[in-house]
């Protein structure tokens, strides 16, 4: 058992999470940017289950299930979202997709 | 130290063993094949053409490693060694007799399931870092294949863990003491089976490679020592996926007999050769099926049935408390 | 054991970095199961071998999976490359990477400015998970079946092909 | 057998809803049979339990149904309740009894119409309707049927609603009641709150108790339960839709707007009395505008030219003589006169309804002439109906129970010799305009040939309603004419009689002056519109008595008044504030919101990266504020 500080383990989620941050505010192809968003929930789940463990207790790994979850959901309408975006605009640059605005 | 060599020993043999019996497959489905289909199959090099096998190894070895110059070079390298180092770890979870195992994880199910789906890595970067019609085509129909096939072989071993109420292989061969999973949970024992044909890309699942349609599939750009790896990789799968059947459903190295852990390894691999011969002879006996039949048998057929299979297996075990 | 957190944590840090500065997709892509593997790793040795598992299973082994399916449908070649090679202005790390530092001062101060524990308290099996799952969180398992289906439902949607009429996608598959 | 109360009103709902789902499709022989059919059974189950209940009265003459629990909430609990008293023994009985010759004559009489079963539906409607209102034990039933015959009224008033005028007087008769109605909806609250309840026994046992005679608020609920009276039964100063209600087919005036819908005020104010008794002022009030209307109607009755118009006058005059019984607390003279008026005006209308048909829809009494000979059922039968309405003395019910009233008025210590002199004047002027309608009508020389008979569906109606009109004033005489009192002591057991007797020979001399104002009546209308019918005319056709007869044509110009008084000056409203004031406000706010919303949209640039940069400055600052707190 790896007995760490919590806070290395929450350091490491909030580095992580903000790495995710700079790429989706960095990056301007849709896909890196739903992967970037994978890295930010990823950080979030890494946070959950270092909470978890402090306490060993199971809820940290529950709320990363849960978390799983709708990264699924949330990648499954995402990616059928960029292929159909690729096939309109015919380009992946989410600069170019900002018609839909007030 | 007599521990520490145990372990040591425990290991090599783990590494050696697959590939010993991956090898003397390339030379064993051959020669079953022609036994099935009625000819002789290699039979010049050595007795019955058993040195076949090194003849090969040295065609192979000698010939050029080529890289065409249009792929994506790292991940076109990195490619094959995914599948064998994928499906090589899924050994070290393996318990082939009592003690005899690398490590006997608690979720050791679990990393099998984790490590055959790190598999699909390797068809999938290979065909795309080949960067060739065939190749991407092939390896897109792999991937969906894969993906949908894990599902519901992820799902027919939750049964058996339902009933063993582990992860823990060792503990799951020990469960099946009394009673081979393979009777109450046979319909599992069948998806599993199934499934195993199809993670492994084997007739009547070969749609990746095929050879009349897609020249050959991911690995058309492949040549040499890569070319061997994936050659590899699928015969370690097979006995792999064979292995996990005799685990998981076989009773594992229990059998009649002593209890000595030489009697145990040999039931094991006894097992697990026989299933061997199975796969082999399913090559020999079905067609290739349609893209769209493979589908729809996947999520039409396999899923439904694995689920009620799950639900029927927890219902029992609820009932029988 | 720590040594091993350490050592993940680094090489998860590193891979999440080559990932946002990759220009090729798929290397960005094999980055990031390289980092989720490390996290996995990390996962293991805090205690939580199922979320390990299941991290490697469904992380990397099919969301992951997905993600290349689409790459290689959109057929990213060198081209693309070259494109993100023009938007990587490297002016353009200036401002998101002050914000980020910012926010991390902000973060750090307050992970750091109490003493909270060490982690790995004990191992958390699959058994346990499984109860908490059905019993104290069991609405939460009901609603998150229900956002599955809807992204099996709006997934499924978006990926049929519409009719004539939308911007002409009707006419050339009609199978 | 009390046990089956319920069935009373429930059959003809029944027959409503039957009709109104399946009218569609049913034969017009099957509609014949269901409308009427409901409201014959219903009748038939009133007069069984009537029978017990004269044979083997309840307990304290009273019986209470509850069918089940309506409201139960806080303080306030109001069932679902029937109640059986005296009061509503005979209000049940005459609204069922009539309310079925009407349906069966309304068989023969809407035969051709295409609304048929819609007819019969909403006739259904109301008699159930009506039958809740005065069986119901608390207020609130009493309301909900009050509001269900209001609906009917506004339902057959407009049923040929292809003619715009008839729609427009459904909605007059709806709004004009609907100020009473509100008046009485404030009336309830008012009990509620004061008593807490809404059963009317209960009121009823309360009041004397927690209000001292003339207190205020005894003062305004009477005030406001007379309000919902005086809209509901035509009366001064919200009398003006009756007679345009004649708009709906002849049977509707009969029975609502004639025997019994108009008479709810009056039953409303009866089975109320005791918070009437404590509200002098109020009562007075009764019986002045009972006195008021019934002397405007009269007058304008004499000067219509229409038929039905003159029947609705009449009926708002008979209905005024109700109200100055109920004034001067002769309670049960108004329930005597409400039973014989139901009888004859139901009687009158249907004979009118019988000649107007025969002539085509011809409704001009000027028009009309000697159909003596040629209706000769009709001609017997109105005549009976026209004698008791005038009050025929001895030998019709109308004369016993307007005399009654008459007598009362003279020596019951609220009443007063003023309001006896309206009485007797309105006698007089209730002969002269049913006479002139009788001789203009039947005798005479033919003006309009009728076509054909009316059948035995519209005869036998006519024959038992003019028996019932001749011979139902059996029931109650005077002293010196009998002295009857079936009916006042059946009553008696729920309403209190009247305090004061007079002496026999003031009743005699009171009977001998109604008598001689009656044939008064009767003997100028022979020689005014049968003798010399021309002199009449030629004197009408001067200036003077043509402006008069104008003004009482037009029921004395209130509609006129009312345009002037309110309508003109809502619409002028209406149209000054065509852009709602108010709405300036609430569209300022709209503008402001959209302004603002025009500058949140600056904010959408529509590219995603800005956002995640919107985001993390978000983050940033709620983490500062965390940080630096």
């Amino acid at each position: 058992m790896a007995e760490v500080p919590i806070e290395h383990g929450l350091l490491l989620a909030a580095v992580l999470f903000l790495l995710g941050l700079i790429g989706v505010m960095v990056r301007r192809n849709i896909i890196f940017i739903l992967l970037c968003l994978e890295i930010m929930l990823n950080a979030a789940g890494l946070a959950f289950i270092v909470a978890g463990s402090r306490w060993g207790q199971p809820d940290g790994q529950v709320m990363f299930l849960f978390i799983l979850t709708v990264t699924a959901a949330e990648v499954s309408v995402g990616l059928a979202l960029v292929l159909h975006l690729h096939h309109r605009f015919k380009t992946l640059d989410a600069d170019a997709m900002s018609g839909m605005k007030g | 130290m007599p521990e520490l060599l145990r372990y040591l020993l425990v290991i090599l043999g783990v590494v050696l063993a697959p590939l010993t019996i991956a090898a003397g497959l390339t030379w064993g489905e051959r020669r079953l094949l022609a036994l099935f289909q009625d000819r002789y199959g290699p039979n010049r090099v050595g007795p019955a053409g058993v040195l076949q096998v090194l003849a090969d190894m040295i065609k192979i070895l000698t010939k050029e490693d080529w890289v065409p110059p249009f792929a994506d070079r790292p991940v076109f390298v990195l490619a094959p060694a995914i599948i064998i180092i994928a499906t090589y770890l899924s050994f070290a979870v393996i318990v082939f007799a009592p003690g005899i195992a690398v490590a006997e994880l608690n979720i050791g199910l679990l990393f099998f399931l984790a490590m055959s789906s790190l598999s699909v890595y390797s068809v999938a970067l290979a065909g795309w870092a080949s960067n060739s019609k065939y190749a991407l085509l092939g390896s897109l129909r792999s991937i969906g294949q894969m993906l949908s096939y894990e599902v519901f072989m992820g799902l027919s071993l939750m049964g058996v863990v339902v009933m063993a109420g582990t992860f823990d292989l060792g503990a799951i061969v020990r469960a099946q003491a009394g009673l081979w999973y393979i009777v109450p949970q046979f319909i599992g024992f069948f998806i599993f089976f199934i499934a195993g044909l199809a993670e492994t890309r084997r007739i009547p699942f070969d749609l990746p490679e095929a050879e009349s349609e897609l020249v050959a599939g991911f690995h058309t750009e492949y040549s040499g020592m890569k070319f061997a790896m994936f050659f590899l990789g699928e015969y370690v799968a097979i006995t792999l996926f064979a292995a996990m059947l005799t685990v998981l459903f076989l009773g594992g190295w229990h059998g009649p007999g002593s209890q000595s852990t030489l009697v145990a390894l040999g039931w094991f691999l006894l097992k697990t050769l026989a299933l061997i011969a199975v796969f082999i002879l399913i090559r020999a006996s079905l067609p290739r099926l349609r893209y769209d039949q493979l589908m729809e048998f996947g999520w039409k057929v396999m899923l439904p049935l694995s689920l009620v299979n799950l639900l029927v297996t927890g219902a029992v075990v609820l009932w029988r408390g | 054991m720590t040594i091993v957190f350490y050592l993940s944590a680094a090489v998860a840090v590193i891979a999440t970095v080559l990932v946002i500065t990759r220009l090729n997709a798929v290397h960005a892509l094999l980055h990031l199961i390289v980092s989720l593997l490390a996290i996995a790793v990390i996962f293991f040795t805090l205690g939580a071998p199922f979320v390990a598992a299941l991290e490697v299973i469904i992380y990397a082994g099919a969301i992951m999976v997905l993600f290349v399916f689409v790459i290689m449908m959109l057929n990213l070649g060198p081209h693309a490359a070259e494109a993100e090679r023009r938007w990587l202005d490297p002016a353009i790390w200036v401002g998101p990477g002050i914000l980020a530092l910012i926010l991390a001062g902000e973060v750090g101060y307050l992970i750091l400015r109490g003493a909270a524990g060490t982690t790995g308290a004990a191992i958390v099996g699959p058994q346990t998970v499984g109860v908490s799952l059905f019993t104290t969180y069991m609405l939460g398992v009901e609603l998150a079946s229900l956002v599955l289906l809807a992204g099996l439902v709006g997934a499924y949607h978006l990926g049929r092909r519409r009719g004539a009429g939308e911007d002409g996608e009707g006419e050339r598959t009609n199978g | 057998m009390y046990s089956l109360i319920w069935l009373v009103p429930i059959v003809p709902f029944a027959g409503f809803l039957l009709l109104a789902f399946a009218g569609r499709y049913l034969p017009r022989r099957a509609v014949a049979i269901i409308g009427p059919g409901a409201v014959g059974l219903s009748a038939a189950v009133m007069l069984l339990i009537s029978g017990q209940f004269l044979a083997a009265p309840p307990a304290g003459y009273a019986y209470e149904q509850t069918l089940w629990s309506w409201i139960a909430t806080g303080g306030l609990e109001v069932g679902f309740t029937l109640y059986l008293d005296p009061l509503s023994v005979v209000m049940g009985c005459v609204i069922t009894v009539v309310g079925f010759l009407i349906h069966v004559y309304a068989t023969a009489y809407m035969a051709e119409d295409e609304g048929y079963s819609k007819f019969f539906a909403y006739m259904n409607l109301f008699v159930g309707a009506m039958l809740l209102l005065v069986l119901g034990q608390n207020l609130l039933v009493l309301y909900l049927g009050w509001e269900g015959v209001g609906l009917c009224s506004y339902l057959l008033i407009g049923f040929w609603y292809k003619k715009p005028e008839n729609g427009a007087a459904a909605m007059k008769a709806f709004i004009v009641t609907r100020i009473g109605d509100v008046a009485l909806l404030i009336g309830l609250f008012l009990l509620v709150v004061q008593f807490g309840t809404l059963d009317i026994p209960a009121i009823l046992a309360a009041a004397p108790g927690a209000w001292a005679v003339g207190a205020p608020a005894a003062v305004a609920a009477a005030l406001l339960l007379l309000g919902g009276a005086v809209g509901k039964s035509a009366q001064l100063p919200l009398q003006t839709w009756l007679p345009d209600a004649m708009a709906g087919p002849t049977p509707v005036s009969a029975l609502i707007h004639a025997a019994t819908m108009v008479t709810a005020g009056v039953y409303l104010i009866a089975r109320l009395h005791a918070l009437f008794a404590l509200a002098p002022g109020a009562l007075l009030l009764v019986g002045i505008i009972g006195a008021a209307t019934l002397l405007l109607a009269a007058f304008s009755a004499l000067a219509q030219h229409d038929l039905k118009r003159i029947l609705a006058y009449s009926t708002i005059s008979q209905l005024g003589y109700m109200f100055l019984a109920l004034g001067v607390g002769a309670w049960t003279a108004a329930l005597f006169h409400f039973m014989t008026h139901a009888f004859f005006k139901a009687l009158l209308f249907l004979g009118a309804g019988a000649i107007i048909h025969s002539l085509r829809d011809e409704q001009n009494i000027f028009r009309m002439g000697g159909l003596r000979r040629r209706l000769p059922a009709v001609y017997w039968t109105f005549l009976a109906g026209a004698l008791a309405l005038a009050a025929a003395p001895l030998i019709t019910a109308g004369f016993y129970s307007k005399d009654l009233i008459l007598f009362a008025a003279w020596v019951s210590p609220v009443g007063n010799r003023w309001l006896w002199g309206a009485g007797l004047l309105g006698a007089f002027l209730t002969a002269l305009y049913t006479f002139r309608m009788v001789f203009l009508v039947f005798h005479g020389p033919e003006r309009t040939a009728p076509h054909g008979r009316p059948g035995p569906a519209m005869t036998v109606p006519l024959m038992i309603l003019a028996l019932l009109s001749l011979l139902g004033g059996f029931v109650e005489t005077p002293a010196d004419l009998g002295g009857v009192h079936l009916f006042s002591s059946f009553l008696g057991h729920a309403l209190p009689g009247l305090a004061a007797h007079g002496s026999p020979a003031l009743e005699a001399a009171l009977q001998l002056l109604s008598t001689v104002a009656v044939l008064g009546g009767i003997a100028l209308a022979y020689q005014l519109y049968l003798r010399r019918r021309e002199a009449t005319a030629r004197w009408l056709a001067r200036p003077a008595p043509d402006a008069a007869r104008r003004l009482l044509l037009a029921g004395w110009g209130f509609d006129w008044l009312y345009d002037r008084l309110f309508v003109r000056p809502f619409v002028w409203l209406a149209t000054v504030n065509k852009d709602d004031s108010v709405d300036a406000f609430f569209r300022g706010l709209a503008r402001a919101s959209l302004l603002l919303h025009g500058a949140l949209s600056r904010a959408q640039t529509g590219n995603l990266r800005w956002y995640a940069v919107g985001f993390a400055l978000g983050v940033m600052a709620l983490l500062a504020i965390v940080v630096f707190r």
